[in-house]
């Protein structure tokens, strides 16, 4: 591929642990403003391939570019946040012991390093933003409990609401309505649409109908490789996709 | 709104209800102890002896290890069983300057060298004694020698990602080579017999009531800055960031916490109150040798904070004070029998109170406050 | 060749004529009476004798050419010769344990009935006249039909060679048949002939002792090429110098490799016990994730259990210690399922808490063991068979106790490698310590196996412990002195892993015993934990990490 | 907590540690006893803890003293040197007690000089130690080394012609002090200085295997050689172990030991042992009629007959009966005049002879040596002909040969005869 125009080129990726390759040659690319979906069984190197887009994993060989000019496999994990890439976690994880509004503090885009934030002080831009955040993710009325007390779906969204708050160019989504009722993932269907366009998204779920309302491309992964990719009907009706999911 | 966020995140003290008390406990301890003494009269009921200054001195210093302990495993989530070793850095500093004070009034006479090394033959002094007969270098000593060897192994071990109970048996082991090798009488640091017989600080008599009562006001502010100090920290947003590093560390670092270097300023820190409460603890007490490395120390110093309640600061100080209070007490009314009690009370309180004894005081206020 | 303190040449080389016609001797029983008067009164006078005078009497005596002088000469020895309070007549008893004593005639070697403990006095040696009586002994066991007895006596012999050894060791030389005896004879002998005044003997004597590896040889030969203090050397003859030089070498090559490997064994032998103690933990620590600072005392009441024992069957105390291993597997054991029942079971996935309160538990053990037993160390005896050393050779021996302890880890190793691996609780700790809330879903009893894992643990610290008696003080601070140890060989190895344990074990042994020579025993163990504290930076999982993302993170 | 509440109970400790006992009319004369009663040191103290609780129980029963009961005040500083001095404060300051013995090793002792100094207390010392000290405030009733070491060295010398020396010892003062003193003793009868091996190991060593090998090494150098050990505690046993297994017997390399008695054979198995030596002024085994009643005493308190005697408590025997009899002749417990007192002060020793406290504040001491017996007692092999005034300041070092001690007429524990200066550990 030659058009350096994507905002993410992941080119060649091989992971292995212990000899199980959980990402084979993996290549994929995500355009600016697009919402893609990415699905397959269990064990097809979803997770392995947000570890290393985020620095976590190191990837045995191969390429992660961020825009034309950030190599990823270079950056801390840090520094891959400042870079703009923001990660929502599988199980929700959100800092229990704060209350909602210092969750959000904490992702606010500003300096990370120790001395700044001993001495940091919340603007009232900054505090307005808090607020925005909270209206979008509908947690205003909570903005003082404990994140240990939120509910499931409170918790998903207190997430992607700090992921809003550092203002992200990209934004990993891993499996964002598991455990939560039908109206929460509608609630979170529009979410995420709305966020498509202004940030680039990738979403991993498991709930196809889910998938099938908010996606306009879906990636099949299956044993660390892409097998499939385009619209969601022509992904059902790939024969290899359907012998991976039948199988399962 | 915006002023009730700001109230919780400021450093005001008015919330901290807890730690308002124990100042104002310090603050009397810092007036009552030396009028009591100096004043008050030996025959009066009233009197506290120089004998129970110490004592209060010593709880005091304890406090201040305490509250180091609990900065970083209370509100970092980093359990060092390795406190000790800046504690006792400290310590030797200061016992390096005592010594050095002693000059020509040593066993031997000889004007520089310390008596052990006259005695193990040693012809001059060695390079890292250099400098510590001057008050304010030792005092450098005092913050860095614990803040180097603090950032050093930091470094490495933060860096690796070494964590929760790796990290708290690799500090042991530091903790537990240092003991070894101050027991070496070749080390230069007088071996197993550490530092003792000081004579003055400063030119001030080291057994004279009124140096001890001076030392244990300054013990008692120095507790007091390092209680304001993390107080202040925890309550910044740094100290959230520390908590959600505590809960979820690669959460934090996900939203772009640069968490080892985090981990490393607090790590630092810590040691450093802890080296301040080493230097306090040793003109105080008399004597500074290689036991006090013991990972027994450090472990006994983190039951301290459990007992008192991690993760509140003051309570970690009165988790000290009380348990050495009863250690004081229970060797002397009960020589045979102490271990049984406190074995016991520490076994109680993490089965019982897994919050310490603050945990049940709030408990208790909460359900107060229900009730109303 | 001035070795004997005392007593000249001659007197000795007439008891061996005597000796020789020892048996026809006895025949002639017109001198027998005489005889049997003054061996007795020669013996009496060992009653109030000072140490130097009885080295005396005891020469005079072996002159005598008594029938009986050996038996009298081995009970003296060994402490069995004593003589009756009121009528001062001396007798040899059968066995020092006891009470009454049993009584032997000195001259008939008969029993003599026997007397109470009380009404006799024992007639003491101290070290330089047990060294003596040995000597003078060995001159008789040379002709013993056990050639164990005869291997011993002639390197008895060897420690003080004189004039009289060495004729009596030629003439052995002519009748012995056993291989071992005559290399150790010939030993003997060209060690004499290395003051021979014949160039060629000395040359044939090197020779000979080139293949020596004995540090004795070795000092005998270095002699030959060391100058005496005006310069000169003390061997005139420059090949035979050069001889000497170059047997000097080779000895100090083979003792060389020998040390080596005496100094890799040392670490082997270490690292057992760095595993044995730190294997009960990998369990405890390592599959259930409890930091237990009561490892060490679980140790310690094993250790108790012992001599406990040991007390309770004082006549056996060669197998006291192989009761003793299920003994304080069972007492360990029962006390980590009280632990774990009573306070762990509340604790789990908080591993700093349980590290407070095993803690709690290990300072009210400690105390426990202090009223029960006093704070003072308790005597654990080693059993016979568990002391002494194998001699491989003169320069290489391996001690019983550090052997056994080397099997005895691989053996409980094995053992608990098959619990895990082949049985069915095996399974079950696996299983929860895997995936406790689907193990549960399987109808496994969780909490019956948490409490069964503890047991295992804390039961093998206790045989740990069986095995610290017989190298270190029995006391209530034994479990202190190792705690620190052991959690860091389980780090080192990998939490979890037993063969990281294993293996972490031994690599800590060896490593601190190669250092130790050239840094002293402080030094090497300050090196190994640094190098340990460096090591986790780099591995922060230990030397085998557990596998997968499972034991990654959390 | 409410805020009143913390101050309350912050109060309530602080009145509860620091205020002293009212001084009421003292019907008792209180004895401290500061002996570690857990802790590694443990295992020595507590036998010494219960020797002074049974003098103490005897004077009671002879009527107490200068009409008054003694009480004993014990405390426990947990072989914790920094809770020795705060437990020493405690008892001088707190509990006022008339006199204290104890303390084992040197560390604990020069942790509580200071305190003893400054509050002008009475401490009795029980325990051989490195000598290079004498303070006002302190009997030393324990050998100092020209009362254990030298006269062990001479007769290994003499009498077993041994040429060849290993000192071997714990890594701290009292080892370093002995051999140090040793070794000056031995350059100067002439001893070859690679004839002399000096090692030191760390507290509670217990992996000797090299340790014993290298010294088998060194004492297969075709001389005489013998062990000087000054092992502390528990690093013995693993020791003599380990000197058994690898079959280093007593009459090949003999070891003298100056730590090693019977209470400590009692804890291990003594057979390997047979033949070692060591060097005491006191053994259970020395029959005398003193001996033989105070072994009976012993075990009729501490309901045991099979408990041993030993050194140290016999030091504290005489102690006890110098302090008891100082004070007698003072008619007064006052410090000042209980020393006063206590120089020249006489006492029978259990084992014959006389213990008379010297201007130096040492005594007179008789010494033994002794081979161990399997039974894990001494067979005495040599005695010194008289007895043998402790030496505060060694005459075998350089620094402290021009040093004496003489709290009578000098009035000083450390004058330089040389410079006419005294200085060291008096406080004005």
């Amino acid at each position: 591929m030659s058009a350096r125009d994507k905002r993410l080129y992941l080119e060649d990726l091989t992971v292995s642990f212990d000899g199980f390759k959980a990402l084979n040659q993996l290549s994929l690319y995500v355009d600016p403003g697009e919402m893609l979906c990415i699905i397959g069984p269990n064990g097809a190197g979803k997770t392995t391939m947000m570890d290393v887009i985020t620095g976590k994993t190191r990837p045995d060989s191969g390429t992660a570019w961020f825009g034309d000019s950030i190599d990823l496999l270079r950056l801390s994990e840090p520094q891959i946040v400042a870079a703009g890439i923001g990660r929502k976690f599988q199980k929700p994880t959100v800092f229990e012991q704060l209350t909602v509004f210092e969750n959000l503090e904490l992702a606010l885009a500003g300096g990370r390093s120790f001395l700044k934030t001993l001495r940091a002080r919340i603007t009232s831009e900054q505090h307005q933003r808090i607020d925005e955040v909270l209206e979008i993710i509908g947690l205003s009325d909570q903005r003082q409990s404990l994140g240990r007390i939120l509910a499931h779906g409170q918790k998903q969204w207190l997430e992607i609401g700090m992921l809003l708050m550092q203002n992200p160019e990209l934004l990993l989504v891993d499996e964002p309505v598991a455990g939560m009722t039908p109206h929460e993932i509608e609630r979170t269907a529009e979410l995420l649409t709305s966020l498509a366009g202004e940030h680039s998204l990738v979403v991993v779920e498991h709930d196809m109908a889910f998938v099938r309302s908010i996606a306009k491309r879906v990636t099949v992964l299956h044993e660390g490789s892409v097998i499939a990719e385009g619209n969601m009907d022509k992904v059902q009706n790939d024969p290899r996709v359907r012998e991976v999911y039948l199988g399962e | 709104m915006l002023g009730l966020w700001h109230g919780n995140a400021g450093a005001g003290l008015h919330k901290d209800r807890g730690g308002s008390s124990f100042l104002a406990v310090l603050v009397l301890v810092a007036i009552a102890v030396p009028v009591l003494n100096q004043v008050v009269p030996a025959s009066s009921a009233l009197h506290i002896s120089p004998f129970g200054i110490t004592l209060i001195g010593k709880y005091l210093c304890y406090g201040m290890l305490a509250l180091a302990v609990d900065l970083i495993w209370g509100y970092c989530g980093i359990l060092s069983l390795g406190h000790a070793a800046f504690f006792s850095l400290g310590g030797y500093a200061m016992g390096m300057y005592l010594m050095r004070q002693i000059g020509p009034r040593g066993v031997y006479g000889d004007p520089i060298l310390p008596d052990f090394m006259v005695f193990l033959n040693y012809k001059s002094l060695p390079w890292f004694w250099y400098g510590l007969n001057h008050f304010a270098i030792a005092l450098t000593m005092v913050v860095l020698a614990p803040a180097l060897l603090a950032a050093v192994f930091g470094w490495f071990a933060f860096r690796s990602r070494v964590t929760g109970v790796y990290f708290s048996i690799i500090t042991q082991a530091l903790t537990y080579a240092l003991m070894l090798a101050f027991f070496r009488n070749d080390m230069g640091f007088g071996g197993n017999n550490g530092f003792t017989d000081f004579k003055d600080i400063l030119s001030f008599d080291l057994h004279s009531d009124k140096t001890r009562v001076v030392l244990l006001v300054i013990t008692a502010a120095a507790l007091a800055v390092s209680y304001m100090a993390c107080r202040a920290i925890v309550d910044s947003r740094a100290g959230r960031v520390m908590r959600a590093i505590r809960d979820a560390e690669s959460r934090t670092r996900f939203i772009g916490y640069p968490v080892e270097s985090f981990k490393l300023w607090v790590f630092v820190f810590s040691a450093v109150i802890a080296g301040i409460a080493g230097a306090l603890y040793v003109p105080q007490i008399g004597i500074i040798n290689p036991s006090e490395f013991d990972p027994i120390n450090s472990i006994e110093a983190v039951i301290w904070v459990a007992v008192g309640g991690r993760g509140t600061l003051y309570g970690a100080i009165l988790g000290a004070v009380l348990v050495n209070y009863a250690k004081t007490y229970l060797t002397g009314a009960f020589p045979e029998v102490w271990l049984y009690a406190l074995g016991a009370l520490f076994v109680f309180v993490t089965l019982f109170l897994p919050r310490g004894i603050i945990g049940l005081v709030k408990a208790h206020e909460q359900e107060r406050g229900k009730d109303q | 060749m001035k070795h004997l303190p005392s007593g000249g040449h001659k007197p000795l080389f007439m008891l061996l004529l005597a000796l020789w016609v020892a048996v026809p001797v006895r025949a002639q029983s017109s001198s027998q009476s005489a005889s049997d008067s003054s061996f007795l009164s020669t013996l009496g006078e060992l009653r109030e004798a000072s140490y130097s005078d009885k080295a005396g009497i005891v020469e005079r005596l072996s002159q005598s050419g008594h029938p009986s002088i050996r038996a009298v000469l081995v009970a003296f020895l060994e402490d069995r010769l004593y003589f009756r309070n009121d009528d001062q007549k001396i007798f040899i008893v059968k066995s020092a344990e006891g009470d009454p004593l049993t009584l032997i005639d000195p001259l008939s070697l008969k029993d003599a009935g026997s007397a109470p403990a009380d009404s006799l006095t024992k007639i003491g040696t101290n070290n330089g006249l047990r060294r003596t009586l040995r000597t003078t002994v060995a001159h008789f066991a040379l002709a013993s039909p056990d050639a164990a007895v005869r291997l011993a006596a002639v390197q008895d012999m060897l420690r003080s060679l004189d004039d009289a050894t060495v004729a009596l060791l030629r003439d052995r030389m002519g009748v012995e048949t056993n291989s071992r005896v005559k290399k150790e004879i010939a030993t003997g002998l060209a060690l004499a002939a290395l003051d021979d005044s014949d160039t060629n003997a000395r040359l044939n004597a090197i020779a000979t002792l080139k293949s020596s590896v004995s540090q004795d040889v070795r000092n005998k030969l270095a002699v030959l090429i060391e100058k005496s203090p005006d310069g000169s050397f003390t061997e005139h003859d420059e090949t035979v110098r050069r001889a000497a030089t170059n047997a000097v070498e080779t000895i100090d090559r083979w003792r060389t490799f020998y040390s080596d490997i005496e100094t890799l064994f040392f670490g082997l032998s270490l690292g057992s016990v760095l595993v044995l103690i730190a294997i009960g933990l990998a369990i405890t620590f390592g599959v259930m994730g409890v930091i237990n600072m009561a490892h060490g005392e679980l140790m310690m009441l094993g250790a108790y259990t012992t001599f406990a024992v040991q007390s309770a069957m004082p006549g056996h105390i060669g197998i006291s210690i192989l009761v003793a291993i299920p003994a304080a597997f069972i007492v360990s054991g029962l006390t980590g399922v009280l632990m774990e029942r009573t306070i762990i079971r509340f604790l789990y996935g908080r591993p700093l808490e349980t590290l407070l309160a095993t803690f709690g538990v290990s300072l009210v053990l400690q105390q426990t063991v202090r009223s029960i037993f006093s704070a003072l160390n308790r005597s654990v005896v080693t059993p016979e068979w568990m002391s002494g050393s194998l001699r491989l050779n003169d320069a290489l021996a391996i001690t019983y106790n550090r052997l056994y302890i080397v099997i005895f880890t691989i053996i409980v190793f094995s053992l608990i490698l098959m619990v895990l691996k082949r049985t069915r609780i095996g399974l079950d700790i696996r299983a929860v310590s895997q995936n406790r809330a689907m193990a549960k879903a399987m109808g496994i009893r969780t909490e019956w196996v948490d409490a069964a894992t503890f047991g295992l643990g804390s039961g093998i610290a206790g045989v740990a412990g069986v095995a610290l008696s017989q190298l270190t003080n029995v006391g209530p601070n034994l479990g202190q002195s190792y705690i620190i140890d052991s959690f860091m060989v389980v780090v080192f190895g990998g939490v979890g892993n037993l063969w990281g344990s294993l293996i972490g074990g031994l690599s800590m042994g060896v490593v601190n015993e190669l250092l130790e020579p050239f840094a002293g025993a402080v030094l090497a163990k300050i090196f190994v934990l640094v190098a340990l504290i460096l090591f986790i930076q780099i591995r922060p999982r230990g030397l085998f990490p557990q596998a997968g993302r499972a034991g990654e993170d959390k | 907590m409410k805020r009143n509440e913390f101050l309350m109970t912050a109060w309530l400790l602080i009145a509860g540690i620091g205020f002293s006992n009212v001084a009421t009319a003292q019907a008792t004369i209180k004895v401290g006893v500061l002996h570690s009663l857990s802790g590694t040191m443990a295992i020595s103290e507590t036998t010494l803890k219960d020797t002074v609780l049974m003098m103490i129980d005897a004077q009671n029963k002879k009527g107490g003293l200068l009409g008054k009961k003694l009480e004993p005040v014990v405390v426990d500083p947990a072989s914790d040197w920094p809770l020795f001095a705060e437990k020493a404060a405690q008892l001088l300051e707190k509990d006022k007690v008339a006199v204290t013995f104890g303390c084992w090793t040197s560390v604990s002792r020069k942790s509580v000089l200071p305190v003893f100094e400054k509050d002008n207390g009475l401490l009795f010392y029980p325990v051989q130690y490195e000598g290079e000290e004498s303070s006002k405030n302190v009997i030393y009733t324990g050998a100092a080394p020209n009362q254990q070491a030298i006269p062990a060295v001479d007769y290994l010398m003499k009498e077993v012609g041994v040429k060849r020396w290993v000192l071997e010892g714990t890594d701290y003062v009292y080892p370093r002090t002995t051999n140090k003193i040793l070794e000056a003793y031995l350059l100067a009868k002439g001893v070859a200085a690679a004839d002399i091996s000096i090692n030191y190991t760390p507290f509670g060593f217990s992996n000797w295997q090299s340790r014993v090998a290298a010294i088998k090494k060194f004492g297969s150098a075709g001389k005489k050689t013998a062990v000087v050990s000054t092992i502390n505690g528990d690093a013995n046993v693993p020791f003599y172990k380990e000197l058994g297994n690898q079959k280093i017997s007593a009459e090949d390399i003999p070891v003298v030991a100056f730590s090693v008695g019977e209470e400590e054979l009692s804890g291990l198995d003594a057979k390997p042992l047979v033949g070692h030596l060591a060097a005491w002024n006191y053994f259970e085994s020395i029959k005398t009629p003193a001996n033989t009643a105070f072994i009976n005493q012993w075990h009729t308190f501490i309901k045991n007959p099979k408990r041993t005697t030993n050194d140290p408590m016999e030091a504290t025997y005489i102690g006890f009966n110098l302090w008891v009899k100082a004070v007698q002749k003072a008619q007064s417990t006052e410090v000042e005049k209980v020393l006063a007192a206590l120089v020249g002060t006489e006492t029978p020793n259990l084992t014959g002879g006389i213990a008379k406290v010297l201007p130096n504040h040492h005594i007179t001491k008789p010494v033994y040596i002794g081979e161990v017996k399997a039974d894990g007692q001494f067979n005495v092999v040599w005695k010194s002909a008289g007895t043998v005034p402790g030496d505060a300041w060694s005459d075998f070092l350089p620094g402290s040969k021009d040093i004496d001690a003489d709290w009578v007429t000098l009035k000083c524990g450390n004058y330089n005869r040389v410079t006419k200066k005294c200085s060291g550990q008096n406080y004005k």
